[in-house]
C-alpha cells in the first residue's frame, strides 16, 4: 500500500500547552487510521493541522511523498484533504443544502442550489445517506446533523478523510451504518483517519496511532493488538472496562414521578405522562436515542423547566414546578449533558465552578463577602479527591479538557446533593479512562444511599451500572426493564419505539 | 475712575461667549452688529472682539474667568442664559463690564447688563399681512423651544393676523430641538396639509415652503438668501442699539468714571429704536397690494411713532 | 381632532411617514447587512452623520446632488474600514468600537465644519426636489404618498428586496448570513472571515451613511452640529425590532415613522396636550408595540462575537 | 517573517509601553488635526495641560467634570459585565437630577446631614426607576434592553422638557422660564471641600463607588453572579440563580449609579435642574467604562482622562484658538489607539521563519 500523507516531526504549541510534540505519523490509501488518546492528548490539534486549519510550528506534511505547503484549509481542499470536525461546524439557521454548498461556489451572482442538489443526490445515491436536503439544521436530530457534516466533505472531493470523533453523537445503529460507509469509501480508495474514544470503533480499523500528551506513543496494526493494551497505552496504566457492581437491596422510595408531561417552545408535547419511581441504593438507567425527552425530563426533575402536569414526589414531598434553587436546597445534585453550557461557567476558575450556585452559601462567604480562603481550599480538596488534572485552582474551568470539566461538575454535585443525583449523559466524549472513573463513582453514591437517575445513549454504562432501565421515546416511557433479565438486543427495539414489558418494575413498586 | 481721566480710551475689546454657533440667527445677528460697530467707531473706539464656540454651564463661567483673567477684554458679553455664571465673577472683576442675553436671566445690577431681545413687533406687522394674504384663512408657525422671547414672536404674528382678518385661524408646533431640519420640515408640511398658506418659520427649513409654492416668514434674521422664492419678508433682530448702549455704558465707566448701573429688568429696545425691523423680499413684493402694503406701512408708521403698541403675550401658544 | 380624518391630512400623514423612513431606510438596511455579518455596529449615528457632512461639503462645494450623494456613500464605506479594522482584524469588542466611531465622528465632524466656515455665513445648497413619476402620482391618496417623492426615496424603497435577493437569493448573501451565524463554516472551507467582514460592513457602511447623506440632501440645505439627532439609534432599534430581516426592519421603521408623524399631525391639529407627550409619542408606542409582540429571536448567532481561529 | 503571537500572561511592561505609545499616537494625530486648521500646535497642547492639570483650579475642574463620568462608568461596567447592553445612562442621569429635584422640594429645611443624603437616595431611587422598567420589559415582555433604554431616554428627556416648560417646576415670575427650574436654595448647594473652591463634595462619591463597585465585583456573590451572568447565564440558571431578580437588580444598581451623577450634578455644580450640563453624560460613561476596560478600578482612571480632556477643552478654545469640538475629536482618536493598545498588549512581536 502506498502512503497517502505522511506528516514528520510535527509541533503545535498553543498558549501555555504543547498539544502536538514531534508527532510522526503516516497514513496508507485505502485504510483506516484510527487516533487514540486521552481527552487533550492533541487529537484534534494534529487533524487541524493536517487540514491547515492551525498552523504547525515545526514539522511538515508529505501527500504522496511529495512535501506540500499547506497554509489554509483551502490548500487542504484542493489536495482533496476534507475533515469532520470534532465539533459540529454547522449553520443551525440554514438548511442542509445551503450549509453544504456555502463557500464552494466561486463564481456567479445566483446561489446555484439545482447542480449543488443534483451533484449531491448522486453522493447520497452512491452510499446509501438519505437526507432531506431542504430541512434546516436545526430541525434535524444531532446524529442527522452529522450526516450533514459528512456530506460537506464528500460534496468537496475529499480522497484522504478526517472524522474527528463522528459517532459520539449517533447511536449504536447510526454508527454501524457510518462505518460500513466508511468502508465503501476506503474501498473506492480514499483514506481515513479516524478518532473514536470507542474500543469497539477502534478494533474495526487497519491501524491505530496511539497519543499521549502530545507525543505519539505507538502505532500498531490492529490485529496485533488488543482493548486492553491500547487503553493501558492510552492512560499509561490498566483499566477495568466493566465495573463491578455490588448487590444492594433498595431502601425507601426517594423520587416518585407520576404523570409527568411537558411543552417546548411551540407548546409541542415533549413529555408525556411520565411515571416512574427510584428508591435509596438504586439506579434508574434512561435509555433512549438523544432527543426522545431526556433533557426535558431532567430539566423538569431539577427545576429549570415547569412541567405541564403530573406530580413529582421527592422525599414525600411534592415538588413539581419548583425552582431550581429549591431543588438544590432539597439534596438534588444533577449533572447536565451540555458541560460546558449548562453546568459550568467556563471563564470562571475551577474553585469558582466548584461553587457554582452554591455562592450564597454561609459556608462560603465572611459576612457579605465571599471566603476565597474556603472556596480555594475546598477546591484544592476536590482537586485531589477526584484527580482533576489542572496547574492550579485558579485555572478558567473553560481551558481545561472534557473530562476534567466534567470532574469539576461531579466533585460539586455529589458534594452538595443529598439524596438524589441527575446524571444525564455523563460520560459523552469521555476517554475510557474518565468514564471508568465516573462510572465508580456513580456507584460509590448508590452505595451510599442515593437514589440515582442516569441517562445514557451508551448502553454498556445502563447495563454496567443500572438496576433498573427505562427506555424513552417521543417523550414517552416505552417500558422499564431489568438489564438482568433483558438483553441489549430487546433494548434497541424499545428505543426505536416498540413498547416492552415493565414487569420488572411493576414488581419492585408494588413490592 | 482715576485711570479714565488719565486718558480716553481708544479701544474696547469684547469677549463673546456664543451660545449656539455664529453660523445660527441668534449669534450670527450679534456678530454682524458689532461689525456695524466696528465701522462706525462709537467714541472714536476701535472696536475688536473674539468669540468663543457655543459653551454652557460652567465651561461659560470658565472661558468668562479665562477671559476676565487675561486682562485684556473690557466687556465680557455673554450671548444667552449666563447670569448664574456672571454672579461668580463680576464682583471679583468690578471693571469688567459682563452683558447677559434674553430670558433665563437673573437681572443681578451693577456691572452686568441684561439686554432683552423683542422681535414682536414685527412679528405683529407680518402676522398682519399674513391675514391679509391668507386665502385659507390659516396660518401656520413653527418654533423650536418654548421659551419667553419666542412665544413673543409667535403671539404677536397671530395677533396681528387677527387684526388683519378675523377669521384667520392658527396652528402651532414646537419640534424640541434646536438643529433638526428634516424633523421641522415635516412639521411645516403638517401644517400645509392642514390648510396654512401661509408659514411664520422659526426654524429656519423654507424647503417645505418652496416645494408646497407658499410664501413665507422668516424670522430674527434676513433669511431672503435661504430661500429668494418664498421668504417674503423676515423679522429681525438689530442689536446695533444693544450694542451702542453697553458701549456708551461702558464708555461712561471707563472713561467718565460713572459706576455701572446694570438694569434688573428686562431691557428692550423697541422697532422705533432700531431693536428689530421688519425686513421684506423686494423681489416678492408684487404678492402684496398695494392697498395691503398701504396699510402695512401706516400701521408700521404708527408703531414707529409709538401710536400703537404692540402687546407683549408670552403665553404658550396654542393652535385656535 | 376631527380634522385627522380628512383626506389631505391623511395623505399628509402617510407622505409624511415615507419622508420620516426613507433615509432611515437606508441606514437599517445597511446596518442589516453589517449585522447579519456578524459585526454589531453601534456606530450608526456616526456613519450617519459623516455620510450627512460628507454630503453637505460636496454638495456646496461642488453644487452637484449626486457628487454629494457618492461622497456619503463613500464616507460610509470609509467608516466601514475602520469599524472593520476594529472589530475583524483586532477584533476589539464592537460595541466600543461602533460608540468609539460615534464619538470620533461627531467630534471630527464638527470640528471640520467649524474649520470649514470659520466664521463665514454657512453656505447653504438647494436639495432634492420631489420627482413625480407620471401616471402612477395621478392614482388618488396612493399617488401623492408614494409616487411624488424624492428620486432617492423610490431608491430606498427598492433596497428593501434588493437587500432581500442579497441575502437570500445570492451566493454571496448565503456567505455573508454564515459570517453571522458560524463563521467557521466558511473558514474551514479555506474562505477569508475577515476578507468577507470587511466587504460586508464597508457596503452596510456605505448604505448607511448615504442614509445620512439623503437626510442631509433630500431634507435640509446645511449642516448644524449633531444633524442626525439621534436617528442612528432609532436604526440600531429598528434592526432589533424588526428581528434581522428585511421585511421586518421595513415594518418596524415604516411603523416608527408612522407613529412619529402621526405626533406630528397631531399636535399641528392642535391636540390638547402638552407638546412633548406628542412628541414622546413615538418612543412610548414602540415599547407599547414591542411589549405584544413575541417572536423567536433572529439576531444571528454569533453577532457581536469577535471571530478568532485558535 | 514578523509576526504577532498570542501572550500567555500579559507582561505590565509591554503594556504600559502599549498605552504609552497609544497616548502619543494619539497625541500625534491629534496634533496633525490641529495643525490642520492653521493652529499652533505647542500653544494648544499648552493651553490643554493648563486647563487639566496646570493649577489647583484646573484641577479641581478635571475632577468635578470626571465625577459623573466615573458614575455612569461605573453603571456601563455593572450592566456591561453581566452583558445587559443597557444604553439607558444617559436617561438615568436625567432622572437623578429631577429625582433630587424634587427630593429637595420634599426635604427642604432638613439639617444637611439628613438633606444630602435625602436628596441623593431621590435621585437614585428615580434612576433605579427606570432600570427597574427596563428590566420589568426584558424579564416580563421579552423586549431587548437596548430598545428599551434607547426610548427610555426619550421618553425621560421630554418628561424634563415638560416639566420646565408647561409643567410644575419652570421657572415663573420676575426672570421668566427657560428650559431651567428656579435656583435651588443656597442651604442646597452641596458644601465646598476647600472653602471657596469648586471643588463639591459630591467629588467624592465616584471614588467611594468604585472602591464598593470594585469590592462588589470581585469579593461578594452579587458580584459573581453578575460576572456569571455575563459569561454564561445559562449555566446560572440550572444552578439556582434567579435570572430575572439578578437582573433586576444589576440594571437598578446600575441606574442608581447613573443617576447618582445626575444628582451631583445638580447639587453640586448647576444648583438649578436644567439639561444642558446633563447631556452627554450617559453617552460619555459608556465609553468611559469601555475604555476603562470595564473594571470599576480602570473607569476611575478613564473618567479622569476624559474629565481632564474636557476641562482643558476651554483653555484651548480660548487661549488656543481651536474649536472646542477639537475635544470630542480629540477623545475619539485616543479612543481608538487606546483600543489598539489594548490589543498590542496582548502580543508580543517576534521574527519567525515561515514553516515549509
Ligand atoms: N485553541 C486552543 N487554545 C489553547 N489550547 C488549546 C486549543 N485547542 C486545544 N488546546 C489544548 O491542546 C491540548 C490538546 O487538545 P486537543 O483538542 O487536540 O485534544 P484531543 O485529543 O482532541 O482531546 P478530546 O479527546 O477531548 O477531543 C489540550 O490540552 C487542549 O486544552
Ligand atoms: N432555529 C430555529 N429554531 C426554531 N424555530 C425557528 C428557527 N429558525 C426559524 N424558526 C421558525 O420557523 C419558521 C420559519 O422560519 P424562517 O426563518 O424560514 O421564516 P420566514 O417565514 O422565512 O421569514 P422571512 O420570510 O421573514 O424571512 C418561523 O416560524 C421561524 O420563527
Ligand atoms: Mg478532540
Ligand atoms: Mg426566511
Amino acid at each position: 500500500m502506498s502512503t497517502a500523507l505522511r506528516v514528520e516531526g510535527l509541533t503545535k504549541r498553543f498558549a501555555g500547552v504543547t498539544a502536538n510534540d514531534d508527532v510522526d505519523f503516516d497514513l496508507r490509501r485505502g485504510e483506516i487510521h484510527c487516533l487514540f488518546g486521552e481527552n487533550g492528548a492533541g487529537k484534534s490539534t494534529l487533524s487541524s493541522c493536517i487540514f491547515g486549519f492551525y498552523r504547525p510550528d515545526k514539522g511538515e506534511i508529505l501527500l504522496h511523498d511529495q512535501p506540500v505547503h499547506i497554509a489554509s484549509p483551502m490548500d487542504a481542499i484542493r489536495h482533496g484533504i476534507g475533515m469532520v470536525h470534532q465539533h459540529f461546524v454547522l449553520v443551525p439557521e440554514f438548511t442542509v443544502l445551503e450549509n453544504i454548498i456555502v463557500g464552494t461556489q466561486r463564481s456567479g451572482w445566483r446561489l446555484n442550489a439545482a447542480e449543488a442538489r443534483q451533484k449531491l443526490k448522486g453522493i447520497c445515491d452512491g452510499y446509501g445517506i438519505d437526507l432531506d436536503l431542504d430541512a434546516y439544521v436545526w430541525e434535524l436530530p444531532v446524529g442527522r446533523q452529522q450526516w450533514v457534516e459528512i456530506l460537506k466533505v464528500l460534496y468537496l472531493d475529499a480522497q484522504i478523510l478526517i472524522l474527528d470523533e463522528p459517532t459520539a453523537v449517533l447511536t449504536p445503529g447510526e454508527s454501524r451504518v457510518l462505518f460500513d460507509i466508511v468502508r465503501k469509501m476506503c474501498a473506492r480508495g480514499m483514506s481515513i483517519i479516524l478518532i473514536t474514544h470507542k474500543l469497539v470503533e477502534v478494533m474495526q480499523s487497519d491501524r491505530v496511532t496511539v497519543l499521549r500528551k502530545g507525543k505519539v506513543v505507538a502505532t500498531l496494526d490492529r490485529p496485533e493488538t488488543t482493548p486492553d493494551e491500547l487503553a493501558r497505552l492510552m492512560v499509561g496504566r490498566d483499566v477495568f472496562f466493566t465495573v463491578t457492581k455490588p448487590e444492594l437491596a433498595p431502601g425507601e422510595t426517594i423520587l416518585a414521578v407520576e404523570g409527568l408531561s411537558a411543552r417546548g417552545f411551540w407548546g409541542d408535547a415533549v413529555l408525556k405522562d411520565v411515571s416512574f419511581s427510584v428508591a435509596r441504593h438504586q439506579i434508574l438507567g434512561i435509555a433512549g436515542v438523544a432527543g426522545n425527552g431526556q433533557k426535558e425530563l431532567f430539566e423538569v426533575l431539577c427545576g429549570v423547566r415547569r412541567p405541564a402536569a403530573g406530580s413529582i414526589i421527592f422525599k414525600g414531598e411534592e415538588v413539581a414546578g419548583m425552582s431550581p434553587r429549591a431543588m438544590m436546597d432539597r439534596g438534588v445534585g444533577h449533572i447536565p449533558d451540555d458541560r460546558f453550557r449548562e453546568g459550568l461557567v467556563p471563564e470562571f476558575s475551577v474553585a469558582e465552578n466548584v461553587v457554582l450556585g452554591w455562592q450564597r452559601n454561609p459556608k462560603y462567604c465572611k459576612g457579605p463577602l465571599m471566603d476565597r480562603d474556603a472556596i480555594t481550599g475546598l477546591a484544592r480538596e476536590m482537586i485531589g479527591e477526584y484527580q482533576i488534572a489542572t496547574r492550579d485552582e485558579h485555572v478558567a474551568a473553560g481551558k481545561l479538557s472534557g473530562g476534567n470539566a466534567q470532574k469539576i461538575i461531579i466533585a460539586r454535585e455529589f458534594l452538595h446533593a443529598s439524596g438524589l443525583v441527575l446524571a444525564n449523559q455523563p460520560t459523552r466524549g469521555l476517554d475510557v479512562g474518565v468514564i471508568e472513573y465516573v462510572q465508580t463513582q456513580l456507584l460509590k453514591k448508590r452505595a451510599e444511599g442515593f437514589a440515582i437517575v442516569l441517562a445514557s445513549e451508551e448502553l454498556s454504562d445502563l447495563f454496567n451500572l443500572a438496576d433498573l432501565i427505562a427506555v424513552m421515546f417521543k417523550g414517552e416511557i416505552m417500558g422499564i426493564v431489568d438489564p438482568r433479565t433483558v438483553t441489549v438486543a430487546e433494548v434497541g427495539v424499545m428505543m426505536a419505539g416498540r413498547r416492552g414489558e415493565t414487569a420488572a418494575s411493576k414488581k419492585r413498586v408494588s413490592a | 475712575p482715576e485711570r479714565s481721566e488719565a486718558a480716553d480710551p481708544d479701544k474696547l475689546n469684547i469677549a463673546v461667549i456664543l451660545s449656539a454657533g455664529i453660523e445660527s440667527a441668534w449669534d450670527g445677528t450679534l456678530i454682524e452688529a458689532l461689525e456695524r460697530a466696528k465701522v462706525a467707531k462709537p467714541h472714536g473706539l476701535d472696536i475688536t472682539w473674539k468669540y468663543t464656540d457655543p459653551l454652557w454651564g460652567d465651561d461659560a463661567g470658565d472661558a468668562m474667568r479665562l477671559f476676565a483673567e487675561s486682562g485684556e477684554y473690557d466687556v465680557i458679553w455673554a450671548h444667552s442664559t449666563y447670569s448664574d455664571q456672571v454672579k461668580k465673577l463680576r464682583e471679583e472683576f468690578p471693571d469688567i463690564l459682563f452683558v447677559v442675553v434674553g430670558s433665563g436671566n437673573e437681572g443681578l445690577g451693577g456691572n452686568q447688563y441684561w439686554v432683552y431681545k423683542r422681535v414682536h413687533e414685527p412679528a405683529y406687522l407680518l402676522g398682519y399681512a399674513a391675514g391679509k394674504l391668507t386665502k385659507s384663512n390659516k396660518l401656520g408657525a413653527v418654533g423650536t423651544f418654548q421659551a419667553d422671547d419666542v412665544n413673543d414672536e409667535i403671539n404677536a404674528f397671530f395677533a396681528g393676523a387677527k387684526a388683519a382678518n378675523p377669521a384667520v385661524q392658527r396652528t402651532v408646533a414646537f419640534i424640541e430641538s434646536w438643529y433638526d431640519p428634516a424633523k421641522a420640515g415635516e412639521y411645516t408640511k403638517a401644517q400645509i396639509a392642514t390648510g396654512a398658506d401661509l408659514i411664520f418659520q422659526l426654524t429656519g427649513n423654507f424647503k417645505p415652503c418652496e416645494e408646497a409654492k407658499i410664501l413665507c416668514f422668516g424670522n430674527f434674521q434676513d433669511q431672503k438668501s435661504f430661500s429668494p422664492s418664498t421668504v417674503l419678508s423676515s423679522a429681525v433682530a438689530q442689536w446695533d442699539p444693544d450694542v451702542s448702549w453697553i458701549v456708551d455704558e461702558w464708555w461712561a465707566h471707563k472713561a467718565e468714571g460713572k459706576p455701572y448701573a446694570g438694569n434688573t429688568d428686562k431691557h428692550w429696545f423697541p422697532m422705533k429704536d432700531g431693536g428689530s425691523a421688519v425686513v421684506p423680499n423686494a423681489e416678492l413684493q408684487a404678492n402684496v397690494p398695494a392697498d395691503v402694503q398701504a396699510e402695512l406701512d401706516d400701521l408700521k408708521s404708527k408703531i414707529m411713532a409709538g401710536g400703537f403698541e404692540v402687546p407683549v403675550d408670552v403665553s404658550d401658544p396654542k393652535a385656535k | 381632532m376631527s380634522q385627522l380624518f380628512q383626506e389631505a391630512i391623511i395623505i399628509s400623514i402617510l407622505a409624511s411617514t415615507i419622508r420620516i423612513m426613507t433615509p432611515l431606510l437606508f441606514s437599517a438596511m445597511g446596518e442589516l447587512i453589517t449585522q447579519r455579518a456578524g459585526i454589531w455596529n453601534m456606530g450608526v449615528e456616526g456613519t450617519m452623520l459623516t455620510g450627512a457632512f460628507a454630503a453637505y461639503l460636496v454638495a456646496t462645494a461642488t453644487g452637484s446632488l449626486w457628487l454629494a450623494v457618492l461622497a456619503a456613500v463613500v464616507a460610509g464605506a470609509l467608516m466601514g474600514i475602520v469599524i472593520a479594522f476594529m472589530t475583524a482584524t483586532l477584533r476589539v469588542d464592537h460595541f466600543i468600537a461602533g460608540l468609539g466611531l460615534n464619538l470620533l465622528a461627531g467630534g471630527l465632524t464638527l470640528y471640520w465644519f467649524q474649520s470649514y466656515i470659520q466664521g463665514r455665513p454657512q453656505p447653504i445648497f438647494s436639495g432634492f426636489q420631489d420627482v413625480a413619476i407620471p401616471l402612477l402620482s395621478d392614482i388618488p391618496v396612493i399617488g401623492p404618498v408614494l409616487f411624488s417623492q424624492r428620486a432617492l426615496t423610490y431608491v430606498a424603497l427598492l433596497v428593501v428586496p434588493v437587500v432581500w435577493f442579497l441575502l437570500y437569493r445570492s451566493r454571496y448573501g448565503l456567505e455573508l448570513r454564515c459570517l453571522g451565524e458560524n463563521p467557521k463554516a466558511l473558514d474551514v472551507k479555506g474562505l477569508s472571515v475577515s476578507a468577507r467582514q470587511y466587504a460586508a460592513v464597508m457596503l452596510g457602511s456605505a448604505m448607511t451613511g448615504l442614509g445620512g447623506g439623503f437626510l442631509m440632501l433630500g431634507f435640509s440645505d446645511r449642516f448644524l452640529a449633531d444633524f442626525t439627532a439621534g436617528r442612528g439609534w432609532i436604526v440600531i432599534v429598528a434592526l432589533i425590532a424588526g428581528n434581522w430581516r428585511p421585511k421586518g426592519v421595513l415594518v418596524a421603521v415604516t411603523a416608527f415613522a408612522f407613529l412619529e408623524s402621526l405626533a406630528t399631525h397631531l399636535q399641528v391639529v392642535g391636540a390638547q396636550v402638552p407638546h412633548q407627550l406628542l412628541l414622546a409619542l413615538p418612543y412610548l408606542a414602540s415599547i407599547g408595540l414591542l411589549m405584544g409582540l413575541r417572536f423567536r429571536s433572529g439576531q444571528p448567532a454569533r453577532l457581536g462575537i469577535p471571530y478568532a481561529r485558535e | 517573517m514578523i509576526v504577532f503571537e498570542r501572550r500567555m500572561e500579559a507582561n505590565a511592561l509591554w503594556t504600559l509601553a502599549s498605552f504609552i505609545m497609544a497616548i502619543v499616537a494619539g497625541l500625534a494625530a491629534s496634533a496633525i488635526l490641529i495643525a490642520s486648521t492653521g493652529a499652533n500646535v505647542p500653544d494648544v497642547f499648552g493651553a490643554l495641560l493648563q486647563g487639566s492639570v496646570g493649577s489647583p483650579k484646573a484641577l479641581a475642574t478635571t475632577l468635578v467634570k470626571a465625577a459623573p463620568l466615573i458614575l455612569t462608568g461605573l453603571a456601563t461596567v455593572i450592566a456591561f459585565r453581566a452583558q445587559i447592553w443597557s444604553i439607558g445612562q444617559e436617561g438615568q442621569v436625567f432622572a437623578g437630577a429631577m429625582g433630587g429635584y424634587l427630593g429637595a422640594q420634599l426635604l427642604a429645611g432638613l439639617p444637611p446631614v439628613l438633606f444630602f443624603p435625602g436628596v441623593l437616595a431621590f435621585g437614585m431611587a428615580a434612576g433605579m426607576g427606570l432600570g427597574w422598567i427596563a428590566a420589568v420589559l426584558r424579564s416580563r415582555f421579552a423586549v431587548n434592553e437596548i430598545i428599551s433604554t434607547v426610548m427610555l431616554n426619550y421618553l425621560v428627556v421630554y418628561l424634563l422638557s415638560w416639566l420646565l416648560q408647561g409643567g410644575p417646576w419652570g421657572e415663573t415670575g420676575g426672570t421668566v422660564a427657560y428650559h431651567q427650574s428656579p435656583m435651588l436654595p443656597d442651604a442646597a448647594f452641596l458644601p465646598a471641600l476647600f472653602g471657596s473652591s469648586r471643588l463639591h463634595a459630591g467629588v467624592l462619591l465616584p471614588f467611594l463607588a468604585a472602591a464598593i463597585c470594585a469590592l462588589v465585583m470581585s469579593r461578594t456573590p452579587l458580584g459573581y453572579e453578575i460576572r456569571g451572568l455575563g459569561y454564561n447565564p445559562e449555566a446560572l440558571r440550572h444552578k439556582g440563580v434567579d435570572i430575572a431578580r439578578t437582573v433586576s437588580v444589576i440594571m437598578m444598581a446600575s441606574a442608581a449609579l447613573a443617576a447618582l451623577a445626575g444628582a451631583i450634578e445638580l447639587f453640586g455644580v448647576s444648583h438649578r435642574l436644567r439639561a444642558d450640563n446633563l447631556i452627554g453624560l450617559g453617552y460619555a460613561g459608556i465609553i468611559v467604562g469601555m475604555i476603562g476596560g470595564l473594571s470599576p478600578i480602570g473607569t476611575v482612571f478613564a473618567g479622569l482622562f476624559f474629565g481632564g480632556l474636557a476641562s482643558g477643552a476651554v483653555y484651548m478654545r480660548v487661549l488656543g484658538d481651536v474649536p472646542a469640538s477639537l475635544v470630542p475629536a480629540m477623545q475619539g482618536i485616543t479612543l481608538f489607539f487606546f483600543l489598539c493598545a489594548g490589543v498590542l498588549a496582548r502580543y508580543r512581536i517576534v521574527m519567525k521563519v515561515a514553516v515549509q
